[in-house]
């Protein structure tokens, strides 16, 4: 009888057996850094837009406050995209012929709209409103990073369900007084651990609610 | 065959191979597999372009549910389970048998189980999948099934470990990986005799590979057998504790008919039941396809017909407590239940079901019927359709008469339920008619051992 | 490498009847190749007891324990919810999880200590080379001792196995 | 995942400020597509309430319509207007899938050509040259009941400058018998409105005031409050009904006795003699005069308490035998003068414009948002005598069967595309304003009326302005705006008249039918037809039968075992040379040889959603006694078809009462309650603490009245969608509200019960779910994670109310009959709540909704949600406030108190399930007299 296998085949067959048992699990690994990674996420990708509109010179160098903009942040769920009619109150009067504006001119004159890209975006099925995390003191940047130093905008956060409820189980860590909302530059001070309980207190936020589903399903 | 190997005979029973020596086994069994020119194979290819055709309608079907989704089916706004329930509960039934065989009878020392345990735990094997297939289908979004398993992912949540059916999707897939260990571990010493049968280098290679370079040595054997043994150990209440669950997927509700303390043990019995019909069919079947009249004996079908009568006294008397018990809880709704088990919509189902599982199995009072190989084949296939209707009627006889009475419904089957259920059918007899002609149909090396026991008797 | 005399017989009483005399022969007994699995014979080999039982009940534990722990963690800690007014802490229903992965788990960390202490899978082997452990799978019973160095003493051993029933000794080397 | 159409695509649908289809599978980026400028008061995202007014049959009821940029998802009702006191019918608010359907007519069509309001233009220009050259001689104007002043206003001024014109009008569901009855008792027409608030004893008689109609909410409202027991307040009247065909007047009834129509009027005359008429008596069986004798005993023991009621479906003089009667009861009745500015008769006026065409005196004939050439009696063949017109323009809102037989087919506005008046039955104008922008092509009848007295580019904005100047001559501005904000002009009700003289009718004996009399009702979900394209509406089960998707011949037992007749058997019914084709359906309650139609069904051209379904009654409509067709041969085809319902067991067999109990108003004011209840039974389970809110609702079974107001309202709140008679035939439907009736052995239904989730403090839902789609929140509220659910349906397996409701197939969104597959559908959409995805499992949320926006706007206000604050959609529709909604964390609040109350229970509470959702057990006040005698 003659061998039917040569030396080596053992160890391919180890080598086999170990890789089913091993197989699932980095599958599994693998998924959840693909989930994670901006390929899903979005985060840190830069979109094209009809018009380069720079948050870095309008918000930053000029130092517009988002409101300007983005009216009904404090009253709705929705930001807001601002107008056309917006953006030709400076427009009609400052580089009325550059190039890089005749889509907002072009929108303005012929009252079609401008298809902006979306960057930050959440799927349909969850609800998520702007103005009551300004009331309860979660500024623009916790979210949206420094705006005022992109010059095209980019979503600053996973925005994944996991992101979410990290901060909604323990909102203390992200919260500032609302004078400081719109305030691009701040930072957590030093006893942030103190002052954003403070806060928990004073805004009357109700943690034990905050990871119930219904709060963002509907 | 030299003469030399013969074993000198003396209190033959359960197997009866030409001059009882173990080369004689060895033949039988392997002789599909390696002289295939030798071996006529025409019902084998009628057998499988039937089951064949079977499955591509089954993948038509499935298709088609994913397509459209599982409005196909008769399943409406109260009977929101159906078929797919049922086929599920009948073919996990099924899948429970070959384990049964395997390692219950094993620890009982019943050793008749020697020859008909391989194949009885290849259709476990296919039987459990098939069954697992089902609740899959069923779902509405199936696409996310993988959500009952406890993975790390961004949404930051688990499943829900209250419910009866996390439970029994851990149960059927501890089940099926169990299984196929139990199964292939089986098969290993088998599958190195083969590949030293065989003559090809490519047969020589894949038994090869799969017999895991096994060599027969008794050092080998006590480990193996230690590890086989304490496997049977641990299926046994694996077996128990699946149906159990399955039975629980109902009994863990409170809806009237299905909230019963009763429903585990009586569907581990029923399992049982209906799986045992399937193993005669089955052994039957091999046994004649593949003349394996010498391992499988009339004695065989005797004592499996043994058992199904014994397990339709049990189902008899499950059914009765049912009754006693809707009576004895007070509980109008339980009352009521069971009359509308007896005068509803269903009757029909209800008393061919009693008919099947109760009446008929008494006629194996009689050693005539138990030995008459045809009609116990016959009879076990009945028990096996009654089998299925219990468990439509389970789903349907609860859910058509619950608590809500403006929502009594009845159920209305369409023919994509039809489809599904017997296409199913069609992929159980492909896989298995792959599997003859690709393993050992029968265990070889334990044969061999109750040849070696019957010799010493 | 290592010799060995292999000696087959036909039927397993033979052969453990030289086995349990093989010191007569002036051979060490090394091993036995059988196509079903003959208690007596580990026994003779001294590998009777084995801790594979320890190992799979410890792995079946820690798959059960492990599972258990996944349950409690994750409905209690990570992300409660009132489910229909049940206790977030449940036993009752938190055991049929682990206790189905715990005896898969049992199963699994059993296959892979045998595959172990087996040392399979092992597809090339020195003894595949010999010709009558072909059969060691299939009919034959074969005896797998050390024999003696003296050539003589061999050859005294060849001749009492086959007075003991072996129908052939053939050498071997591992 | 896809739950497309989202709220953004809507949001992108309607910032282009039009619903032009966008690329719905577009690439998986999303475009934010602002404004270009802003409208003013709009802020993105948060909806805007606007009033207006719907009509039905011509007569106004209130709306407040919510809007999502310039979008109406949802109308619910005005609180200010009389005809919906905050209520809303389901006609009102299906107008919302009316606006939106695509089957709409949506451009001019010439002898079915596609043409222009520019070519009609110029035929009408020289059309109305003609006609002015023979002052308007056979010009004529055919609409529906016209209330709106600005309308009237304008035909009155065509008919000024065209002096030989004619205006016909004529309404399907029309009240010629009782114009013709208060003429033949007060001398003139008048207008009876019961108060019904105010009688102890009500007595109809084929009336159905709680049924579908254009004051049914006033009615229902007035109903309602005497029927309050509540631990120390009792005020309970007793409502007898006698009628033929069951109705919900007669459902909610404390006694009713079925009768033939020619029974009806021999009972009236029992009464009257019974006051002292001295009419001839007419016949009238044991059964009929002992509950006649007991009424009378009722009525005698309540003074000036009393009413009664008839229906349109009896003749004139019962009417005004009826008026005799309440004027010697001193009934609680307000006389006011019609609204209806025609005199004529419904019939006659249809009859005179056949004769006229017939008779070569109509060369012009212009059809105003009205379809005779369908909804007329068969015998009158409106439709072919239309055809015969030269030139014939029809103005309506579909392609209809009148529209097929006109030259010109014009596209109508919407009401909520217009500006308009309208007027309520008793009188009060309101403005109808427009909440979008016309979605095609269309103009409002105002328009119309401009164009033919030559005004080509009239605004009916400035049109409705002009009439309404007259109501406020100083600071018209200040009012306008009062006005609108209202939704309507205060004080410009009619006052109540004097009660007038009235005069005994003289009743000629009548003939007793030798066959079985076929009477017709309008349908309670599609009302004359004119809502059949309506799915929401033909998805809307019929209050007592559950049907949907058709109507059939209803039977009384009795009559269906004579005739060996089966539920779904198809028979013919002929009466001359007219004949039909229907399945039968046997009804408890009705009389025995009667048999009972709805109109409605039948349509010719309708849509795609609305043709082909039952059967035409309209066919054998006589034109003499309209609502009767006496002696109709009833004949088995032998062919059968499957009657769709959505309730199929109405028997709720002695044990299982305890879904529904029933206490009498003397057990209650005895304090003796049984409603064998089993609640707070002991649990191994731990209490769950619920620290802030407990949402909880109680549904008071006395109250509920069927309308379905709330199941209509459910399903525009919360996106549910459609099914389809296929569906609803496999026994699959998506109410997530349902209203169920149950029966017992007696010509009156046990009654209604409106079922949503019992958000269930231990939901048996929720432990069954695999995957915590289905859990509980911190304030109780059993919620459904769509985006969780993966389908398993163990939870609704697992429920014992049966509420939860799966997508079995897309219907959302990919199923026919939800949205046509049209593009202008998913506006429909409310963006507040997610559009559900096949295989998802849904339910009853509370209208989480509301409470989430009610949630936010407190927690902005750093307060507590107030009581009363969060309204559900269901709550907000009930007329008779059935539903009410709170915090039972609030001992105060309603909810609390109402559980309190002794008539209290939990359905199927012995099962331990908690319920959240609770009811108040049905009181009825039945007659002692009745009830003794039958003992």
């Amino acid at each position: 009888m003659a061998q039917i296998f040569r030396p080596y085949a053992d160890s391919v067959a180890r080598v086999v057996m170990i890789a089913i048992l091993v197989l699932p699990f980095a599958i599994v690994g693998i998924a959840y850094g693909v989930m994670w990674s901006p390929y899903i996420t979005g985060q840190h990708l830069t979109l094209e837009q009809p018009v380069p509109f720079s948050h870095e010179h309008h918000a930053g160098q000029l130092g517009l406050d988002c409101r300007y903009c983005h009216t009904s942040v404090e009253k709705a769920a929705f930001a807001s995209v601002p107008p056309t009619h917006t953006c030709m109150t400076c427009h009609s009067q400052l580089f009325t012929n550059a190039e890089l504006l005749a889509p907002v001119r072009k929108s303005f004159a012929e009252h079609m709209p401008i298809k902006w890209t979306r960057v930050n975006r959440l799927p349909a099925y969850v609800y998520f409103d702007h103005s009551i995390h300004i009331a309860k003191g979660v500024g623009c940047s916790t979210c949206h990073g420094r705006v005022d130093r992109m010059p095209l905008v980019q979503q600053a956060s996973p925005l994944t369900m996991a992101w979410c409820l990290a901060c909604h189980r323990d909102p203390a860590p992200h919260l500032r007084p609302r004078e400081e909302i719109f305030n691009m530059s701040w930072s957590p001070p030093g006893d942030q651990e103190q002052k954003g309980s403070d806060l928990v207190e004073r805004y009357h936020i109700r943690i034990d609610h905050l990871s119930d589903c219904s709060v963002c399903h509907r | 065959m030299s003469a030399s190997n013969e074993v000198p005979a003396k209190a033959e029973r359960w197997l009866q191979p030409p001059g009882r020596s173990y080369e004689a086994i060895n033949e039988l069994v392997s002789a599909p597999l390696l002289k295939r020119k030798k071996w006529s194979w025409k019902f084998w290819w009628i057998a499988f372009m039937a089951s064949l055709a079977l499955t591509a309608l089954m993948l038509v079907c499935i298709s088609w549910l994913f397509t459209k989704g599982v409005g196909l089916w008769g399943v409406n706004t109260t009977n929101v389970w159906g078929f797919a329930i049922a086929n599920y509960v009948w073919w996990i039934g099924i899948g429970n048998a070959g384990t049964l065989i395997s390692a219950m009878l094993l620890l009982m020392r019943q050793r008749w189980r020697a020859s008909i345990n391989r194949f009885a735990e290849a259709m476990t094997l296919f039987a459990a999948g098939i069954a697992g297939l089902f609740p899959i289908l069923h779902l509405g979004r199936p696409l996310y099934f993988y959500w009952l398993v406890p993975y790390p992912n961004t949404m930051a949540l688990w499943p829900q470990w209250r419910s009866a059916l996390i439970w029994d999707f851990w149960a059927i897939l501890s089940y099926i990986l169990f299984s196929i260990l139990f199964w292939y571990s089986g098969l290993i010493p088998d599958l190195a005799c083969v590949r030293d049968r065989a003559k090809t280098p490519g047969a020589r290679f894949w038994f090869g590979v799969f017999a895991l370079g096994w060599r027969g040595s008794a050092r080998h054997w006590q480990i193996y057998h230690v590890y086989h043994t304490t496997m049977a150990c641990l299926g046994v209440p694996l077996v128990i504790s699946l149906h159990s669950v399955v039975g629980l997927d109902f009994a863990a509700s409170l809806m009237p008919g299905w909230s019963e303390t009763i429903y585990p043990p009586y569907f581990v019995v029923g399992a049982m039941y209906s799986g045992f019909t399937m193993v005669i069919a089955l052994a039957a079947a091999v046994r004649w396809g593949f003349s394996l009249q010498a391992l499988i004996t009339v004695d065989h079908f005797d004592v499996m017909a043994k058992i199904l009568l014994a397990a339709s006294i049990i189902m008899s008397i499950s059914y009765m407590t049912e009754w006693f018990g809707a009576w004895y809880s007070g509980e109008h709704e339980e009352r009521s239940l069971v009359a509308y088990e007896f005068r509803g919509h269903y009757r029909a189902l209800y008393y061919a079901m009693l008919f099947c599982n109760c009446f008929l199995p008494q006629i194996f009072w009689f050693r005539a019927a138990r030995r008459n190989i045809a009609l116990v084949v016959v009879v076990g296939l009945v028990i096996n359709i009654g089998m299925w209707l219990e468990r439509i009627n389970i789903v349907w006889i609860t859910l058509s008469h619950g608590y809500a009475v403006s929502m009594w419904r009845v159920f209305h089957p369409t023919y994509w339920d039809y489809l599904l259920m017997f296409s199913s059918l069609g992929l159980f007899a492909l896989l298995y008619l792959l599997l003859c002609r690709l393993a050992p149909i029968v265990s070889m090396h334990e044969t061999r051992r109750l040849l070696s026991q019957e010799a010493q008797q | 490498m290592t010799k060995l005399l292999l000696a087959e017989f036909t039927r397993p009483e033979a052969m453990l009847a030289a086995a349990r005399n093989v010191d007569q022969s002036g051979c060490r007994l090394a091993d036995a190749f059988t196509p079903f699995p003959i208690e007596e014979m580990a026994e003779l080999l001294d590998a009777a007891s084995t801790s594979l039982r320890v190992y799979m009940f410890i792995g079946g534990l820690i798959f059960a324990v492990g599972a258990y722990a996944t349950e409690s963690l994750s409905a209690v800690y990570l992300y409660p919810f009132d489910s229909g007014g049940r206790p977030l802490y449940s036993w009752a229903t938190f055991v049929m999880f682990p206790f189905a992965i715990g005896i898969f788990g049992a199963a699994l960390i059993g296959f892979i200590v045998t595959m172990v202490k087996t040392g399979l899978p092992r597809l090339h082997h020195p003894l595949f080379s010999f010709e009558p452990l072909e059969r060691a799978t299939q009919d034959r019973f074969i005896l797998a001792l050390e024999p003696p160095h003296a050539t003589s003493l061999e050859a005294r051993a060849r001749a009492w196995l086959i007075e003991a029933g072996a129908i052939d000794v053939t050498e071997a080397e591992t | 995942m896809s739950f497309a159409p989202d709220r953004r695509d809507a949001l992108k649908l309607l910032a282009m400020g039009a619903t032009a289809a966008l690329g719905a599978c577009g690439p998986p980026e999303e475009e934010i597509v602002p404004y270009v400028e802003m409208p003013e008061g709009l802020t993105p995202g948060v909806p805007m309430q606007f009033t207006t007014a719907l009509p039905l049959s011509g007569y106004a009821r209130g709306a407040l319509v919510t809007s999502y940029e310039g979008r109406p998802t949802r109308i619910e009702g005005n609180p200010r207007h009389p005809a919906s006191l905050g209520a809303c019918d389901i006609f009102a608010q299906a107008e919302i899938m009316t606006l939106y359907n695509p089957d709409r007519a949506k451009a001019v069509l010439n002898e079915g050509n596609l043409s222009s309001w520019e070519d009609f233009e110029k035929a009408l220009l020289s059309q109305m040259q003609i006609e002015r050259g023979r002052r308007g001689s056979k010009l004529t104007i055919l609409t529906g009941r016209v209330t709106s002043p600005t309308m009237v206003r304008q035909i009155q001024a065509l008919l000024k400058s065209f002096p030989g014109a004619q205006w016909r009008r004529y309404e399907p569901i029309h009240d010629d018998a009782e114009i013709s009855g208060a003429t033949m008792a007060f001398g003139r027409p008048l207008l009876p409105i019961p108060r019904l608030d105010q009688a102890a004893v009500v007595v109809s008689l084929d009336a159905d005031p709680l049924g579908p109609g254009p004051y049914q909410l006033a009615y229902a409202y007035a109903f309602a409050q005497k029927r309050l027991a509540r631990k120390g307040v009792i005020q309970f009247g007793r409502l007898y009904a006698v009628e033929s065909c069951l109705s919900l007047t007669g459902a909610n009834s404390d006694e009713r006795l079925a009768l033939p129509p020619h029974l009806i009027r021999g009972f009236i005359v029992d009464i009257a003699n019974r006051l002292g008429a001295k009419l001839p008596q007419e016949a009238l069986g044991d059964d009929a005069s002992r509950f006649a004798a007991a009424v009378v005993e009722d009525l005698k023991a309540n003074p000036g308490h009393g009413v009664f009621l008839v229906g349109r479906g009896q003749p004139a003089e019962t009417h005004a035998l009826c008026h005799w009667i309440n004027r010697a009861l001193k009934a609680p009745v307000d006389y006011f003068p019609p609204v209806d500015p025609v005199a004529s008769t419904h019939v006659d006026s249809l009859r005179g414009l056949v004769e006229d065409i017939d008779n070569g005196r109509v060369e012009s004939l212009f059809i105003i948002g009205c379809n005779p050439a369908y909804a007329a009696p068969g015998e009158l063949a409106v439709d072919d005598a239309i055809a015969k017109v030269p030139f014939s323009a029809y103005h309506g809102l579909y392609d209809d069967e009148t529209a097929a037989r006109c030259k010109w087919r014009l596209p109508l506005s919407h009401t909520l595309e217009s500006w308009s008046d309208l007027r309520a039955l008793d009188g009060a104008v309101s403005v109808v304003q427009p909440l979008i922008r016309p979605l095609y092509d269309t103009r409002t009848a105002h328009q119309l009326l401009a164009l033919m007295g030559g005004m080509l580019s009239a605004s009916s904005y400035q049109l409705v302005r002009e009439t309404l100047q007259a109501r406020a001559p100083r600071d018209f501005e200040t009012h306008w705006r009062q006005w609108l904000h209202d939704g309507i002009i205060q004080g410009s009700a009619n006052a109540p008249l004097a009660p007038p003289n009235v005069t005994l009718p003289h009743m000629d004996p009548l003939q007793a039918p030798r066959g079985p009399s076929l009477t017709f009702a309008p349908d309670p979900s599609i009302w004359d037809g004119s809502y059949a394209n309506n799915a929401w509406l033909q998805e809307c089960p019929k209050p007592t039968t559950k049907e949907v998707w058709g109507n059939s011949i209803h039977i009384s037992p009795s009559d269906a075992a004579a005739n060996d007749l089966e539920e779904g058997d198809i028979v013919t019914l002929r009466r001359g040379e007219h004949s039909l084709e229907a399945p039968v359906n046997i009804v408890q309650g009705q009389a025995a040889g009667v048999l009972g139609a709805t109109l409605g069904y039948g349509r010719r051209r309708a849509g795609a959603i609305g043709e082909g379904l039952g059967f035409d009654a309209y066919k054998l409509m006589p034109i003499g006694t309209p609502w009767a067709a006496h002696n109709v041969a009833l004949s088995r085809t032998g062919a059968r078809s499957t009657i769709l319902r959505t309730q199929r067991s109405f028997h709720l067999a002695p044990e299982r009462r305890e879904i529904y109990p029933t206490v009498t108003l003397q057990g209650f004011t005895e304090g003796n309650i049984d409603i064998s209840e089993r609640r707070g039974l002991p649990t191994l389970l731990p209490e769950w603490e619920y620290d802030s809110y407990k949402w909880a609702m109680s549904i008071d079974n006395t109250l509920c009245i069927g309308c379905n107001a709330c199941l209509v309202a459910c399903r525009s709140e919360n996106n549910v969608p459609v099914v389809g008679p296929i569906e609803v035939s496999m026994g699959r439907e998506m109410h997530w509200l349902r209203v169920d009736v149950y029966y017992r052995d007696e010509p009156t239904p046990l009654g209604f019960q409106p079922v949503p989730c019992m958000h269930c403090e231990k939901a048996p839902c929720e432990p069954v779910c695999p995957v915590e789609a289905s859990v509980h929140d911190s304030e109780g509220l059993n919620v459904q994670v769509y985006n969780r659910c993966i389908g398993t349906r163990f939870c609704q397996s697992n429920c014992p109310y049966k509420v939860r409701r799966f997508n079995f197939f897309g219907y959302a969104t990919d199923d026919v009959y939800a949205n046509l597959h049209a593009q202008s559908f998913d506006a429909q959409f409310n963006p507040d709540v997610t559009v559900r995805s096949r295989g998802v499992m849904e339910k009853c949320t509370y209208c989480l909704q509301r409470i989430s926006r009610a949630r936010r706007t407190a927690e902005k206000e750093n307060r507590r949600i107030a009581e009363g604050e969060i309204v559900t959609a269901c709550q907000a529709a009930c007329p008779t406030r059935a539903i009410i909604f709170g915090d039972l964390s609030n001992a105060d609040g309603k909810v609390s108190q109402l559980r309190n109350e002794p008539q209290h229970y939990e359905m199927l509470g012995h099962l331990g399930t908690r319920p959240r959702t609770t009811y108040l057990a049905a009181i009825e006040n039945p007659n002692p007299a009745l009830r003794e005698k039958e003992e």
